[in-house]
């Protein structure tokens, strides 16, 4: 047993957080940043944050991760990080020259009060930003939401600054990516070019942290949505804004701001939260839904009905993020399968209500809890009351699953310790393909690893 | 992928390239920057800038005093609850992401798989967190009933006037165990190294000298800054435990706070990163009497004179009898392997630029390969580490490290070992050196370039310049220099490998060098089609 | 201990063949006519011929597999099977209607000495064969080769039968797909298409053996190639054809009756055989190769060189089929892993031949065998005698796995146990990737199950 | 997706489906399958075709002899290697794919698992392969050292004139084990049935009555014609050891040959699939007095009647006692989860065609549901098998069946029975049937479709029809099945499911009803835009 000290007995907490099933706003400002073509993420704090947002997602990536920091000292916290953020601008445009800096703040400059617009503008004036250079902010205090909230912090944050309404209306639609994988992005891509909709991805880390090894290092990788493209995304004829916590805010700044009307799916993980932005899609770029599409819908059900007493009744733990669990546990119930216990450490009220809704006749038994304390610790207890037979989330579910001796499907963020996320999308009816082949998979293999030695099967 | 340079007659001057390097940056910049690197010349003193600030906007691979305190120091110690009192992020990212290993016995306590935080919200940065913190520790105590807590102050807790030190003396007195706290913000300091200090005052006013123990071994030691990063302190615990040494304490790798409590009863400490808990062994030897003494356990020879040094300490001929037998029987397995391996990597070239010890430590291992060290660097160091111990008097206190404490440390008189400061200078008389770090540059070769808190530019130009063969850094830095075509080995998590120190971990380096140098996995990189012209299409779909 | 009875004393048998790495050459002609738009394969044997390989291909791909039999009996094995090939041609178009019927031989009507050639001769004669209605017939004598050798077989004579230069060259490139899945057909078209090559791709099981599920069955799903494009493959420009012993027999005829020249290459698995693939079809079609492919192999390359002290070293034991097992060894060989033990039941000297080149060198200790007696039970007592790390293979493999306890990628035909082969594919620099993670992802669940526990990592 | 019907007030007239049916087929096939499809009438004795050739070119579920006799009744027999001879297809695809499960002791042999085949090449083919076979016996004796060993012809065999026969009695000789062939090749008979006959005659000829064995229980039966798919026969075992019945051998589930050796000193053999097995009843009661009665273990009322006609005939309270004790007990588990499934799953409608028993027994299993069976048939049965035993005087000898050998057995005057056939003859006065197969038909419902031998064709217009909620078959029609949106249950292999014998069989197979029929996916088959009407393109790429 490495979690030798979990036991089943529940004591209530409303202080001391175990083992969390959410992180903090910086770094999902960062990952928003690093999918804007030549942008480089700064990180207004201490140095440590930088590093540590670098170093995880460095691992979950394996590729380069890029970005600076405002590396305040004592001085810095005292005064102010003013001077530190100037100087750092200088710095970048000196020496990395990107084409933007993404600044987001952190608990530290937020505490002592840094107003990040108005470091910013006398950057500006001071004539810190080269012509036709681009620094961007977003307030993103650590002690507020978490990770995900820094995500739809810094992707409002670059609607708000570049996008643009010239009254010249482009038929395209944008897309709000939500935070999922660069294969995802690519699958988005894909499905909407079948749809034949011109679309722009915002934010869009693919050829960003899936690069090709070729030799050469490019500190600015070829992918990323471009600032022509951010701009134009003002003259969009509609929005789908993919997932609530993620993308709504920055919809809604698109709306105010440019009269962009836009609609909020759920990340589309499954069939059903698919089905719905495939509609979405069609609606918003007011074209029928291709039979390719239909047939890749088909394949998936395929997949399910061929593969349904394997899934039936199982019961499963999920810890992540409301924008990816919501979809995920969506689907589950629509294959038969028992999500049980669910946590995330991200906060809103929405978690609770949309969950009920999912889960409410089909899993009466289910629990479920974000925001304080819905952490691994409370999951792990609920799952030594009454085991599971499947567990999905992040690598540091590994420890349950050993001591356990559960299966375990690793989804969300970090991966740390396997690699395919970045390649193989799990968004989509061939994303959940996949999600079905992992699960099944594993499934699969604790059947073969546990069945006496005369029912192990060959056929299944 | 850079072709590679061959340096047998000696390394080329790198003054161009220091220029090179330069010429990009800002003025002030530049001017920094041209102090923290240095064209070394081990016939010379020669002075490197160290410890002094990062320049903002500058890509580090720096982290903060948190990191220095919680993940590194206090992190691989087992039975105490370590509660990060911050926003969730800290907490977070100091979870189990530095591969301490650590071996508690069947029933004893473990919380390092554990993240334990307060995950602070607006409303505890707006009107305080204490409640919140004294909540916690009770939460905490009632659900695990630990025998110590600690707290780890992150960036706002100093800022918003919340006293960790007066919670912990509260709870202490409440719940009767031993709780204590670190101010450790993140901003203290200029990098993890304020984070180490800090660590080693906590420890040593909270833990060090709580209960006595009765001598348990003729020969009682405490082996300092070894983190048993992939089980490195598993492979030293052997050799120590074949030799017939006991040791008292690790700090901290597979460490509990129980050892840590009654470590002051040693006989000697031996300092192995001598960066992050050097302080910890001049304090003991301030109110103890305990000496101290610089070893190194990376690299099979290292590892045999550290071996022979410490068994020097003692005298004792059976104990050296058996370092000399123990020697002797390790070194034939080391030896069968490098003769395997060094055929295959002799002549590579190597940079290394991490940590405030490994970069030195791990250029021992190299040579013992026939690999050459080209260039290397401390990511968190002290003039001291580069330049050793001597110029410790010459270094200019500045503002940020005036801000960590300094312990006032007085003698113990009940328990000082003045046997100890008698053996001392009776040794001492001999020749026997303590406290002697010489530090990294004397025993760097000519024209090696030496640079302090490397950065991604300065990175990229040295693999440029150099076209190393490997090139040892960190996660952050793993990948970027591998898109060169130059594999990176992380010197921080080992790339999940290791062990590496002592003789088996050097074993294992080897072959891990021949994994890594003497594959061909690299030539994949360049496409067959590289070199081909163009071709105008013809049957193309459009066509 | 399932496999109870073996031991790791190898003794030399020269008749007696267990647990064979091949079967009989029908099912391949089976699946190949599948891979041809608007085909009715037609099993001209027992009963029991067709029902086999149906259900085998059934279970391998969890999709509906239709085939008809000429249903010998004793009397038909006496008097020979024309009245029911006849018979059974009738009925076929009278009842199922399908545009063309592939009739293939078995080891019955072939030892009988039933001429297919005359008897659909006699059935066009009689006027059984509707107008634009078609019969191939493919001699596919069980006791010779094996079901690679069927599948080849099968491929030729509709070439033999439909192909047709017309003097009119199409500047288009022919690519004889090889025996692989629905998905590394579809992948196989998306690399062409990416290098802007049009091409006809035969046989094609795409949209044939990966159908959606819709609430109605096809009998003639909109897969397979059509039987204008088989034709139009003799006004082609060039043959790239994928596996010698799949490909090579059609593409020489294609090259005798059409003079339509041909390059043969490996099957695309794995990083070396994807390169020379790719500079085939950039030769054949004359184009250069673009970024985009570049890039897909540099993402490969990326993972290799990160992952690579995972796979290094590892010793692996192979079965399965020539065309595949040849290039994947090589990419194996390619990463530093070990493949130690190779065998196939299939026949042909090129075998031996080729692994020797590749793994002679950097594999000496390797064991490798084709032909008679290259059985599954030779390859378990060579891991009974010195053990290896990983089994690749069909699901046969399963048996091994669980009594050696030796982490196991399904790979090759059939895989009875598992799904996703349908639908993820294994060729091209993308495959290569999915198969770097399914190894890793065996490799790595077998360390994290077996590590100590203060072993046990967290990052990978 | 086709729209449910609602038959509670009894199935509708299908003989205009029947109709619609033939009208696609060809004059002369239309006239064939007219015969075998039969609007049923229990209350009248109605004439199925079946039994006869399959016509060439129609898509049949049917398989060959050699499945039959090596697949279905040798392939379970766990303590001999069975030798496919031929080329390597046959022995391949009947390698492992038939779930029969077995559960050898430790130590005890076990050879199911593997695939022995001579793998017959061309010159095999052209010069004959008894050689090949000899040296394949004699090399799987060498590595092996079976106690029996047996060999499958396969399609060829016969046709080059290989004897296998005289080959085995020769290696018998040699090798002093039990060795025997079997003339199975693929084109013998109209189906599997026809191996299922040959296979046993071979096993009565060359094994039962081998050994004698003392009497190890006072009640020792046979159990024929259960092949523990998925461990029914396991399932039977427990109940009859809770019983105290002695089961002396399982043809064929579970089973050995050893087994079947002393087979014959039985009291009773039990019928379960009549079809594969009866010959062997028969034989046996011929030559050692055995009677037998036809049970089913499928349904847990049929469960019950079976047992209690087992207790009938041994006629000891204590047995019956027993029997009721274990039936009430078992029950009591049985009804609650039928009270729990058939509320959501009562009034549905299945259909069934599979095997030579499973369309029959099955019924049974749905029955207590309350699920209707509105059209079955057999793969490879026989008239007897839809209408009754009392039919097989009036069963036409074709050709086909000609071709299969009718054993001459004579009385075993040492180990006759004579006890046997007194206590037959006293139970038969008091109305005790033995050999009683009342057939399918007279158990199904007027107007249900019975059809022999159903066809893909004839299985796109009965779904077509009667929008089944439950289609049971194979392997071959399940996808098929499923793409109309209708679940396909595996009768062969049960979908990797079960057990489904006996009580525990039904509560496994009404927990699996649930899960089919009670779940919402096949609702996922249709697209939500389905109705919507089509859009023009607007904001398109070429837009």
């Amino acid at each position: 047993m490495i979690l030798r000290h979990t036991t089943k007995e529940v004591k209530e907490r409303s202080a001391l957080t175990v083992n969390p099933a959410k992180t903090c706003q910086p770094i999902g400002a960062m990952y928003a940043a690093l999918g804007v073509h030549g942008c480089l993420p700064h990180s207004h704090g201490s140095q440590g944050c930088c590093s540590y947002h670098r170093s995880t997602l460095t691992r979950h990536y394996k590729e380069p991760v890029m970005a600076s920091t405002s590396s305040f000292t004592e001085g810095s916290s005292v005064f102010g990080g003013q001077a530190n953020l100037l100087q750092a601008i200088d710095n970048i445009f000196g020496i990395y020259d990107p084409d933007i800096i993404a600044v987001h703040s952190t608990c530290l400059s937020e505490t002592i009060g840094d107003d990040l617009g108005q470091i910013v503008g006398k950057a500006k004036d001071d004539g810190k930003i080269p012509e036709g250079k681009h620094v961007v902010q977003a307030s993103t205090p650590s002690y507020v939401g978490s990770h995900v909230t820094g995500y739809a912090n810094m992707v409002e944050a670059f609607i708000k600054y570049f996008s643009f309404n010239t009254n010249e209306k482009i038929r395209q639609v944008n897309l709000l990516s939500g935070w999922v994988e660069p294969s995802d992005m690519r699958e988005i891509k894909r499905i909407t070019e079948m749809m034949n909709i011109k679309s722009v991805l915002f934010p869009d880390t693919s050829d960003v942290l899936d690069t090709p090894m070729t030799g050469k290092y490019q500190m600015y990788p070829k992918g990323g949505t471009t600032v022509d493209e951010i701009v134009s995304m003002g003259n969009s004829m509609k929005t789908v804004a993919m997932g609530e916590w993620c993308s709504k805010k920055a919809a809604i700044m698109l709306d105010n701001k440019c009269k962009v009307p836009f609609s909020l799916t759920d990340i589309p993980i499954g069939l059903s939260a698919t089905d719905r932005f495939v509609q979405a899609l069609s609606t918003a770029g007011k074209v029928s839904i291709p039979d390719s599409i239909s047939e890749e819908r088909g394949r998936l059900v395929d997949v399910i009905t061929d593969m349904h007493q394997y899934l039936y009744g199982k019961r499963v733990a999920l810890w992540g993020d409301p924008d990816t669990l919501l979809p995920l546990v969506e689907f589950l119930v629509d294959i038969d399968m028992k999500p049980v216990y669910i946590v995330s450490g991200t906060p809103g009220k929405a978690f609770e209500k949309r969950m009920a809704e999912v889960l409410g006749e089909k899993v009466p038994e289910a629990k479920f809890k974000n925001g304080p304390q819905a952490d691994m610790f409370l999951m792990h207890q609920w799952i030594k009351e009454e085991p599971v037979d499947l567990l999905i989330g992040n690598t540091y579910g590994k420890y349950i699953s050993r001591d356990e001796g559960i299966p375990f499907v690793r989804m969300g963020f970090p991966i740390l310790d396997r690699i395919g996320h970045s390649y193989f999308p799990t968004v989509g009816y061939s994303g959940a393909i996949r999600i079905l082949e992992k699960m099944l998979g594993v499934l699969m293999d604790r059947q073969d690893a546990t069945a006496p030695e005369e029912s192990f099967e060959l056929v299944m | 992928m850079p072709n590679k340079k061959n340096y047998t007659n000696g390394l080329p001057d790198p003054s161009e390239l220091k220029e090179e390097i330069l010429k990009k940056y800002p003025r002030k910049v530049a001017k920094k920057r041209a102090k923290a690197m240095v064209v070394n010349d081990p016939s010379e003193g020669q002075e490197i800038m160290a410890n002094v600030r990062t320049i903002p906007g500058i890509i580090t691979q720096r982290g903060c005093t948190y990191a220095g305190c919680k993940g590194v120091v206090l992190g691989p110690t087992r039975d105490i609850i370590n509660i990060t009192h911050g926003p969730i992020g800290c907490g977070f990212y100091s979870w189990l992401t530095r591969r301490n290993q650590t071996k508690p016995a069947e029933g004893e306590d473990n919380y390092m798989p554990y993240a334990f935080s307060t995950d602070m919200q607006d409303e505890n940065i707006v009107f305080g967190g204490e409640q919140k913190l004294k909540t916690a520790i009770r939460e905490a105590f009632e659900i695990f009933k630990p025998s110590a807590i600690s707290i780890f102050s992150t960036c706002p807790v100093g800022l918003i006037g919340d006293d960790v030190h007066a919670v912990a003396r509260e709870m202490k007195a409440e719940l009767g165990i031993n709780i204590f706290g670190f101010s450790c913000e993140g901003y203290r300091g200029v990098s993890q190294s304020a984070g180490h200090h800090i660590a080693n005052n906590g420890i040593f006013k909270h833990v060090v000298g709580n209960t006595d123990r009765e001598r348990t071994g003729k020969f009682q030691v405490n082996l300092m800054g070894e983190y048993n990063i992939g089980g490195d302190a598993f492979e030293i615990e052997r050799i120590f435990e074949e030799c017939g040494i006991t040791l008292l304490s690790t700090y901290s790798g597979n460490s509990t706070v129980e050892s840590f409590a009654y470590s002051h009863t040693a006989d000697l400490n031996m300092v192995m990163c001598h960066r992050s808990i050097n302080y910890i062994a001049e304090m003991m030897e301030e109110k103890y009497g305990v000496p101290w003494i610089k070893v190194n356990f990376i690299g099979a020879e290292s590892t045999a004179k550290s071996l022979r040094k410490l068994a020097d300490y003692f005298g004792d001929d059976e104990l050296k009898a058996k370092v000399e037998e123990v020697i002797e029987r390790e070194m034939v397995k080391v030896k069968k392997v490098a003769e395997e391996v060094k055929p295959k990597v002799e002549g590579k070239l190597a940079m290394m630029f991490v940590g405030g010890s490994r970069a030195h430590h791990y250029q021992d291992l190299f040579n013992e390969l026939g690999i050459k060290t080209v260039s290397a660097g401390y990511e968190f160091a002290h003039r001291d580490d580069y330049e050793g111990r001597e110029v410790i008097p010459n270094i200019k206190i500045d503002a940020d490290t005036r801000n960590i404490e300094d312990l006032e440390v007085t003698k113990d008189e009940e328990h000082f070992r003045d046997d100890l400061v008698t053996k001392k200078t009776e040794l001492e008389k001999e020749g026997y050196t303590f406290k002697d770090y010489q530090g990294m540059m004397p025993e760097m070769s000519k024209n090696a370039l030496v640079v302090d808190d490397v950065n991604h530019w300065e990175t990229e130009k040295l693999i440029d310049f150099y076209k190393p063969d490997i090139f040892c850094a960190g996660i952050k830095e793993k990948y970027v220099v591998q898109k060169y075509g130059v594999p990176l080995k992380q010197l921080h998590s080992y790339d999940y490998g290791g062990p590496y120190a002592a003789f088996g971990g050097a074993v294992n380096f080897y072959k891990e060098m021949e994994r890594m140098l003497a594959t061909n996995i690299w030539k994949l990189v360049d496409t067959p089609w590289k070199h081909e012209p163009e071709i105008v299409g013809s049957i193309s779909i459009e066509a």
